[in-house]
């Protein structure tokens, strides 16, 4: 049986530690390890390779999970030039789990608005986790009306196990805002690049998931429930995730055949978390190409596309 | 209006599953709430609606459809379309065979286009007794076609939710893409200036909620009615912890703003045809 | 000293006695005693016409806030038929102190919104004593959007202290819900009455105060400030309200000769309290006819009268 | 940016109130917040923020103009208008002269157009100093007139509230009237396609914020600004009760979801500038 991906990472890890510790030899003795230390980076690479080479929904969904991916406002920082986030919803909240603002991706000004997981305990609770509330979907909505107002393209970063549940969520109308984000994407008069770097959650993810091209790194998910959850209801034992994974087709080359997605983003050799910078570059390679793309075409095409584009989508029998 | 809409014969698949096997079926029917058991034709004359405490029972899509649409208006549309099985998910065709021959139903929607009190209008009905009413592509694309129907017609469309699932985790992302699909068609629906209704039973959760059932020009609900974004299942694994009294009622949705009105059943349509009125919708001759 | 209003309806009341006494007696007795009803019934009109002839401000501050005068839902069910109220900002939260809904007036659909007072202890406190939150605010602008869609027109009643100035309301941006309302009904492309029929306090009433034609009822007021709260500051005494109110310029006159409102609707002798029945009589003929009147202008220019009726207000001395 | 802006000469009027008796007027002034005497000229070089406690003393409307804008590239427009006492409000007239006298300005707006980092703009500054920056027919008067120009010219628009009493009783309704035509004014430049800046400094509240204070495509505060709704006084008389720790607050609003963000004064037009940037504006040779 294969590893998982985290134990796998834990292997990875000591193994670094001991190429770290050859290496401190050379510094400290003075002795040439040179040959040690390549075989050594060579093993791992050959271990990245295979691990991640063939990685399973499964191994996907850890991956995405991984605290140490770069979240979105990694990517803005070292993506964009001179961002401004814009906070609140004006109407009755501020909320963390969602970031916004402008930027400029390189000569282009553009409008980002996008979900944000924390990396420590404290910023963890002030994003909620990347759950975002339904003042997250609505700031999500105002920004892009903002960038609509200005002919400024949107682009979407996605990463959230799933919209916030809570009572006060239920109680400001988390179903109605992203109902309503999702209906007014469909209206928006310039171009939206949508981007699923992590968790893909469901309609949390969908909120603000509706663009002209949509994108998923390829360590990333998207799915329509927690594989865990899934499996809670399917075989009512929620450990049986890896199996619900496999079955959900939560897999970037998944939703790529479904025409859910139109491209998959390369990711640095065993992840983004091993290299923010080399998947930034990737990423923005991918953005620039596709808004080069979308800005070819007039308004009126763009919007009878988004359409079809995703009121072709599904799959059933026809005729009895 | 409204008297003796089931008079004629009982409709396939509604509340069998409230009713104890102790009691006679056909006759006699128990509340599901009150417990009260309820002589079945008066029950049914008072639509499905407990005689002694209120309580609104599910009904089936074509009961739905009866009772509100103008007799014998009623034309179904892709009536053809059934549930693929696109992941191969383990048990999910056995599944569908299994939902449609208890419910008489070929999936979780039925679909089409009639009049209400004279005016013509698309209308789609989700049906909680096959799948929970959980939104498959089948579901997704009669909803989208029946909207896009009222759009060239220049019709209202009125869509009514009876779904507790949401999403159908058996056609995986698929299901989820169902939201976006027919929150597009009406958004098209709206720019062209035409009405869309929204009519929310027991119980209406979930991807349901995130996409057309939040959707309408005017939301209306059943009185008691379970509405909201995550199901009980859902929310104990989240922990939600202690909900308010009441928490996803229809009352608490329109407490929360969320919702125009809780309509009791018998006034129903009357309120429909008010609004029709309102929009200006187009009468058929 | 002229008797304050309450004074001289205390006053009244006891004539009113009086002279059902002697009904009484004339019914039980079978005495004759119509000389005597009839004198009393004109002694009365005389003192009614008295003191509601010539009302000074702080007179018509108090009938406007008189607890028994019609409420918007009365004047609701008087003048239209098929009221259907629809609830909700589909935001956050239901609000009580503001009403809306569609109805029918005469053979035309309208949308109507209008703060809402509460007749009894239990009804004012769910209608918050008229105060209106921002949740009220954005549900009246949902609805006169909703009215917008199907080109039916608005008709706008104000009847409130002021806005609601709690903590909460604060929080979910009262100030923000009450600009937006001012901006977007100059944008709403259907014909818009507003009516004072009571109390038309400050920016709460403005919230719903943006139109086409401004009408007040005889008898209610238009402030900038309570004249108790402006007496407050000007001569730190809240009781020299009387004063303020004079000052103030609050009554439909003095609101019409600055262009501020159009039209002045007649209530019944002795205010709208006495008789419901003749106050939307006489309010609902006026609307029927500003009605008519505004659809035959086409909605460009309705919008740009709209917009230089409100442009032009405002007194100033140009050149130094 | 940003260095010496005040260091030709100080302006009228500004933070009189706030310095105390004792200390030698010119040399010195006194934080109103942390107590600290500063060193007036280093107070002045840091854009007059405490260097102790970044209290951000009140500017006067000059002031506010010369920090921002280009220099040199601010010319004033509507300067001949003057309030008029259409109440015959009883010490109106007297009033108005104690307060021009006091401050300097002829009422409590300036306004007209300039650039910033080379963009051409109209801007609107109301200054607390006069009347406490209450809006009369004159303010509002201005303001209208400023953004029109900058629809006319399509230009964004740059309003800086500096206005604790909002309506200015002393015209009655009149000045409620203010709200809806400055109102009016920036749904035009909206529909135009226009931006519309806000800029919100201590104070700003009422009638101001519940009309163009809040109307921005973006809303910016400096830091510690009271803004809200009614002021203190008001929320006394209302009899609020206890309000939470940094009741209206820019840091308050900010949480609460109503501004976009709290820039420190000396970032300010950075951050204007990226903000004009992205709309686009047209630059001026
Ligand atoms: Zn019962
Ligand atoms: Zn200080």
């Amino acid at each position: 049986m294969t590893a998982s991906i985290e134990e796998f990472e834990r292997a990875i890890a000591e193994l670094e530690t001991q190429i770290e510790r050859v290496r401190k030899l050379t510094r400290d003795q003075g002795l040439d390890r040179s040959d040690e230390i390549a075989k050594l980076e060579e093993l791992k690479s050959d271990l990245l390779r295979k691990r991640y080479g063939k990685p399973t929904g499964w191994d996907k969904t850890q991956i995405a999970r991984n605290p140490k991916r770069p979240f979105t406002l990694d990517f803005v920082r070292l993506m964009f030039s001179d961002f401004t986030e814009l906070h609140g919803d004006r109407l009755t909240g501020e909320d963390g789990a969602m970031v916004g603002g402008i930027a400029r991706l390189n000569d282009q000004w553009i409008t980002l608005v996008g979900h944000q997981k924390g990396r420590d305990a404290s910023e963890r609770h002030h994003r909620n986790f990347g759950y975002a509330r339904p003042e997250g979907y609505r700031k999500a909505l105002r920004l892009m009306r903002l960038s609509e107002k200005f002919k400024r393209p949107i682009i979407c970063f996605i990463d959230t196990p799933g919209a916030d549940c809570s009572v006060t969520s239920e109680e400001h109308g988390i179903s109605e805002s992203i109902a309503r984000n999702i209906h007014e994407m469909f209206r928006l008069r310039v171009p939206i690049i949508v981007v699923i770097t992590g968790e893909g959650g469901s309609g949390g993810a969908l909120g603000i998931g509706i663009g002209d091209r949509v994108l998923m790194l390829e360590h990333s998910i998207y799915s329509v429930i927690a594989p865990e959850g899934c499996a809670a209801i399917v075989w009512r034992d929620a450990k049986r995730g890896s199996e619900a994974a496999e079955v959900l087709g939560l897999t970037p080359h998944q939703a790529k055949r479904f025409g859910i997605v139109d491209e998959i983003v390369k990711e640095p050799l065993g992840g983004a978390q091993r290299d923010y910078d080399a998947a930034a570059k990737s990423l923005k390679d991918a953005l620039v190409r596709n808004l080069a793309e979308l800005h070819q075409i007039q308004t009126e095409e763009l919007l009878r596309s988004r359409y079809d584009r995703f009121r072709s989508l599904g799959v059933f029998h026809a005729g009895s | 209006m409204a008297n003796g809409w089931f008079g004629k014969k009982r409709l396939p698949g509604a509340e069998v599953q409230e009713a104890p096997p102790s009691i006679p079926d056909g006759l006699w029917t128990q509340c599901g709430k009150c417990r009260e058991v309820l002589f079945a034709r008066e029950w049914e004359r008072n639509l499905k609606v407990c005689t002694k405490c209120g309580h609104h029972f599910r009904l089936t899509a074509p009961e739905r459809i009866a009772m509100l649409l103008d007799e014998e208006s009623f034309v179904e549309i892709d009536g053809d379309l059934t549930s693929a099985n696109p992941l191969n998910f383990p048990g999910y065709d056995d599944k569908i065979r299994r939902h449609g021959a208890a419910s008489g139903l070929k999936d979780a929607v039925v679909s089409g286009h009639g009049t209400l009190d004279g005016y013509a209008l698309s209308v789609a009905v989700t049906d909680a007794h096959f799948m929970r009413g959980a939104m498959g592509s089948v579901v997704g694309e009669r909803i989208s076609r029946a909207v896009e129907l009222a759009t060239q017609r220049r019709t209202p469309v009125l869509l009514i939710s009876g779904s507790g699932g949401g999403a159908r985790m058996e056609e995986g992302l698929l299901s989820l893409m169902q939201m976006a699909k027919t929150s597009a068609s009406i958004a098209r629906h709206h720019d062209a200036g035409l009405m869309t209704i929204i009519l929310l039973t027991d119980p209406s959760l979930a991807g349901i909620m995130a996409s057309w059932g939040s959707l309408g020009d005017v939301l209306l609900a059943e009185p008691g009615a379970q509405i909201g974004f995550v199901g009980e299942r859902v929310s104990q694994q989240a922990h939600l912890g202690k909900v308010p009294q009441g928490f996803q009622s229809s009352e608490f949705q329109l407490t929360h703003g969320q919702i125009d009105q809780v309509v009791h059943r018998k006034d129903l349509r009357d309120t429909l045809t008010l609004l029709l009125e309102f929009a200006g919708a187009p009468g058929v001759a």
